[in-house]
């Protein structure tokens, strides 16, 4: 059996008219979801902010804090523990090393923020010192 | 002795390989060349091609080295196809790989990824209309989809058979999506029309990044639920990539397990092209509906975006829809190429991507309905 | 085609769910935000999060998608959690990850693990007696061990029905050890104790570390031979991680296979929670004891530190035997939280590592004999 | 109560041990002791080193903790080494790994390669001699190719019983290359013969790499069909190393896939030792015959530079014809070593790759005939 | 049964010669066909050039360009997207940081290239700045 | 059936009790054997230090020389292979990335310890050359 014939039998306008149906549902409530989603945060997040404001005074919270994992006073106290078994001045190759070797999270990102912060400092000779406080 | 020794060189490939070997060994160095020399989607037609040599060199029965044979250790490796097991995982990557940012800032631009799924469901009628049976069409039909897990995990399910021709068809028009796009953009749209900007996309926060592989999840498995291997897969990879704190997770998820899958999915599906199983009339079918789907999806993409265009104050670019047949990221690309055809200033490519990937989502929709007609 | 419309619609999500589905997708949904936005476990919460919202979309049955039917990919993807395959896959990568210096510095402090796993027995005997029969008690008594892959792997053993509600309740508290510890161990000890400071450890030479995985297997597993599948893996582990000249073994076991192990775990746990075998009068008490269980195991930790410094010249820091529970690295963090709310200048994270981690092997060890009274 | 503490104790490991697990405990950790202080094959020997240890721990049977146990772990992943999985997917990781441009530029050198494999063939018939049936004589054999992968490969399917023992002898072997070949070597050679300097080798096109894994895959599975698992993924995972698109794919292959499969071959096949399959006459003959079998090869190889060098005009240094047993790379090392002895300033290590990569080429052309034969 | 009986009577002669005959025959195959492989490419290659010097003039090509993935342009681009995303002037392990999360093939090679072709350079201050064309 | 009835019945008490004294025995066994362990090692290195002394002099012996695997020597060796298919002078990274591609072990550490050891010295304009002996 083939052609238009063997489409009705197989009941394949019925098929494919609900297929398309379906697929362009699923995608245009999607669509309208998401373009909703950001006014949603975005309101909530002013509520948000308006009643802590009203708690706290004037101080700012920032969403992002909530899904940044670890502050960077928690990576100071991981690497600053590492650093400790090392000599002074250190290699920031080594430090990386034994950091993935500790499975501390993304070393490399780290790194530079401890550096960016200047808990790190390059002592000039291709070696690296440690700035911060002794118990970050 | 001698006799051993005849026996044993009429069962070398010397003596075994008749001409179907040769063109299928063909095909596989073809496939190799393309990826090496051209760059079209290497990481796939390498080990598709290899796979083809692999599956193709003329074996003996009984020792177990075809991978139609039970024990043989391409027929273990092969079970990640046949159980669909692979394409999940690899979508599970792919979710840990792509950044859904352009999407999420033009929403309106994933119905451009739905109108170009038509493909899929005109090259269903058109099998059936040549006579294959409705699994079968299925299965052929969802080359249309221009996405290579969602084609082979959905033959594995409706049409086992069939995964070496579909598979290597899909892959090939994917690959060929540089050659086969542009002519039919060209067509399809006025020089005014492909001069069209698209504006800076907003800004997306981090949170709704976060919550959208939760929701797009949740919303998409709900209306088609046999989607859900592909696309929870696809998600799931996604929000350990936003979510920051799992990126360990994210990572594996997008080196080591995707590699090695792709590798495994690759080599086996390569070999599933055993000269007996993939030299048929068939094929020729399934290659012939495979272009046509191709160029139906392109077109539908195209002119539905012209049709949006009707409605929009702020017009959108129409070669964008060409976009929407996923082939990620290849039919972006030249979207972009094309755009910068008439400006080399213009830059669709991002604008392109969000089409490009909303086609993904819904061809895996396109892909779970057929099979829940089907089963 | 009206009758294949409503067809389709009728085993959509939306039209199947019930009251059930939306309660365990609140649960999921409630696991995946402890995980990003608490940081409480996130690379197991997430994924069994995501994981409960896979096995709670509601579908149905027949095609293969439920993680309950044969040939579904979830199936095979939970298959090695049946088979006890993924739990000690995980240890080999905790084993290449872990220092056990601090504990061969001071191995007196092993003893503390040991009395956390009074836990264990004691919700044993509490199941039993609210009428579980005796595999199933036995499942439930694990989860005082606090060590999510051990209560897997058990459970998958004796009760496999189980599986959902005790890793649930298993990482449930493991990721609540912050709120469940403290005021246990505020109320079992004085300020002085809370202020005692331990001594600096003594160094380890590296070939201590080397000598020792061999050793402690060797004893532990002449001693309870059915710790063998997780305790092997755990020595193994560091031992290639302690050995220097297999560092790209260690490597591949603290990164790809740990990693896509925790994944696919994870996942398959969660979605192993379907509404139907979750949402049960047993899970009920299945939580209950967990809970129980945990602060059992917390006080045997603390009280057991009280009783040997009566023994001990220098005194140890009673704190530290709410570490012996497991759950690491949570639960030294909140000794040395809790210690440092008295001092803050008194570093006891190190020191609660020795603990923590006997009690990984300690709880292994009751696994062991509790499987083998059950066979 | 009593009565089931004495039932604990006595199975206990305490109580069930006998001697010959105290000898298997004592090979194990010779193993570990090889690799970590000696530098033997280290990746190897301590993975087969603590699955002997695994593996001879006394457990009770029904629990499902041995090996040889049907739901056991151990079990699932020996699963790899039974079905022969494990050693292709080294394979691909080796062929990832391999730079093959000094066999490339002198191509004559892999006749080394070839002459070495006598070893197999000699051990083959010595095992038929000594009484062994078929099937066990050819897996015996194969201990000569020098090639741990490919003798676990032909023993699982040839005979599978002997997997701990053939394996044990092969890996011991290998790793005391450094102390079998050199005597044979000094025995055979003249001083004049081992200070012959070898020619600095042409530079090989990137264009000639990438043909290569093509066409050595076609030629040699043409000739011998049954190589197709190992030569395949050889040189599907070299062709993706040396086509530098698939860089990615290449790149999993030799980290993350041949790492894991390393870890779970070694560990498995150490445990498959349980004392009452290992500790019987059979691995006496197989121990004698296997040593027997690495001198042959060296010798062989030895011998036919020799012949080779009475036919060419630029003399090679017959000390490469030891690198053709492969045991890639220590026998290559072992040249080297023995060279400079002579001549400090004399470097053979490149040149012996040659041999030392053709030799496991000829070893899975071996394995692959006498698979066809056997079957 | 044992000794050279044994042998005989599981065609153990025959089994090892053919063994030792095919070994020999595929790796000579093998190693007669390298050794004519780069002469034949050598051929073509200087066939290939002959006649696109006819037709091109004096323009040479260079194989490994087919071979090589992406040329320098396409890596810049895909660079300089990444760059834009970062403050001026940007920190190296950072921009390899995320040019690995992009995805983008071989980072530490191609950022060398850049480095290297002057795309990169650096700022004297430990950072690195842009000093290509704004669209490459 | 429930309460105690139902522990007695499925021996609950005896199982809790042989269970809590396996644990208590196994680490309490281990946590013995632990603490004798670094005294055996020491007293073995002692003695086989003083016959050491006696058999060749003063000459000091070091256990961790037959753990750490490979000497610097071999290391060395290994990277002046790769450098010398390198242009001089060279840049780090990509011989970072050649080390890797060749499989060589810990490349981060070892490239560390050979600058630290003087073997590879910058050339002060960002790249490095070798300053070893030739053949290592
Ligand atoms: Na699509
Ligand atoms: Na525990
Ligand atoms: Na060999």
């Amino acid at each position: 059996m083939t052609g238009m014939e063997a489409i009705s039998a197989h009941n394949g306008w019925a098929i494919s008219a609900i297929g398309v149906t379906i697929v362009f549902t699923g995608l245009t409530v999607l669509s309208l979801t998401i373009s909703q989603l950001h006014k949603v945060l975005a309101f909530m997040e002013r509520k948000k902010s308006d009643s802590q404001k009203r708690a706290e005074g004037a101080k700012e919270i920032d969403v992002s804090d909530i899904i940044i994992p670890g502050d960077m006073k928690e990576t100071a106290r991981e690497y600053k523990m590492i650093i400790d078994r090392m000599d002074a001045p250190f290699s920031l190759p080594r430090l990386l090393e034994l950091s993935e070797k500790c499975g501390l999270n993304r070393p490399y990102s780290n790194l530079n923020d401890l550096i960016g912060s200047g808990l790190i400092e390059p002592d000039g000779e291709g070696y690296y010192r440690w700035k911060g406080p002794d118990n970050p | 002795m001698e006799n051993m020794f005849m026996d044993f060189i009429s069962n070398t490939g010397f003596a075994m390989a008749d001409y179907r070997h040769i063109i299928m060994i063909i095909i596989g160095i073809t496939f190799i060349y393309l990826g090496i020399a051209k760059h079209y989607e290497p990481l796939l037609l390498i080990p598709i091609g290899f796979g083809i040599l692999m599956g193709n060199i003329p074996v003996f029965k009984g020792l177990g080295l075809g991978i139609y044979e039970d024990n043989s250790v391409l027929h273990y490796l092969y079970f990640g196809v046949t159980s669909g097991v692979y394409p999940p995982l690899i979508f599970l990557g792919i979710g840990a790989m792509t950044d859904f940012s352009t999407m999420l800032a033009r929403p309106l631009l994933m119905l451009l990824g739905a109108a170009a799924q038509m493909g899929i469901f005109l090259t269903f009628l058109g099998a059936l209309a040549l006579g294959f049976a409705p699994n079968e069409a299925a299965a052929i039909g969802i080359i249309g989809g221009a996405d290579g897990p969602t084609a082979i995990f959905l033959t594995a399910k409706l049409a086992p058979m069939l995964i070496g021709p579909i598979a290597v068809a899909a892959y090939s028009y994917m690959a060929l999506v540089p050659v086969i796009q542009p002519p039919i953009m060209r067509l399809l749209t006025s020089r005014q029309e492909r001069l069209i900007r698209m504006e800076e996309p907003r800004e997306v926060s981090k949170l709704e990044k976060i919550i959208f592989p939760i929701i797009g999840f949740l919303l998409c498995c709900f209306l088609a639920p046999a989607a859900l291997p592909l696309l929870g897969m696809l998600f799931f990879g996604n929000l350990l990539k936003e979510c920051v704190v799992a990126e360990r997770l994210a990572q594996a998820a997008r080196t080591s397990i995707i590699d090695s899958v792709t590798i495994l999915l690759g080599l086996t599906v390569g070999a599933s092209t055993q000269a007996d199983v993939f030299l048929t009339p068939q094929s020729v079918g399934i290659f012939v509906l495979g272009a046509a789907s191709f160029c139906v999806a392109t077109a539908s993409g195209l002119l539905f975006a012209k049709i949006m265009n009707m409605f929009l104050k702020v017009k959108i670019n129409p070669l964008l829809g060409a976009a929407g047949v996923s082939a990620v990221p290849d039919s972006a690309r030249v979207v972009q190429m094309v755009g910068q055809e008439e400006d080399p200033t213009n830059f669709l490519l991002m604008h392109a991507m969000a089409p490009n990937i909303s086609g993904v989502i819904g061809s895996a929709i396109g892909a779970g309905v057929l099979w829940s007609f089907m089963s």
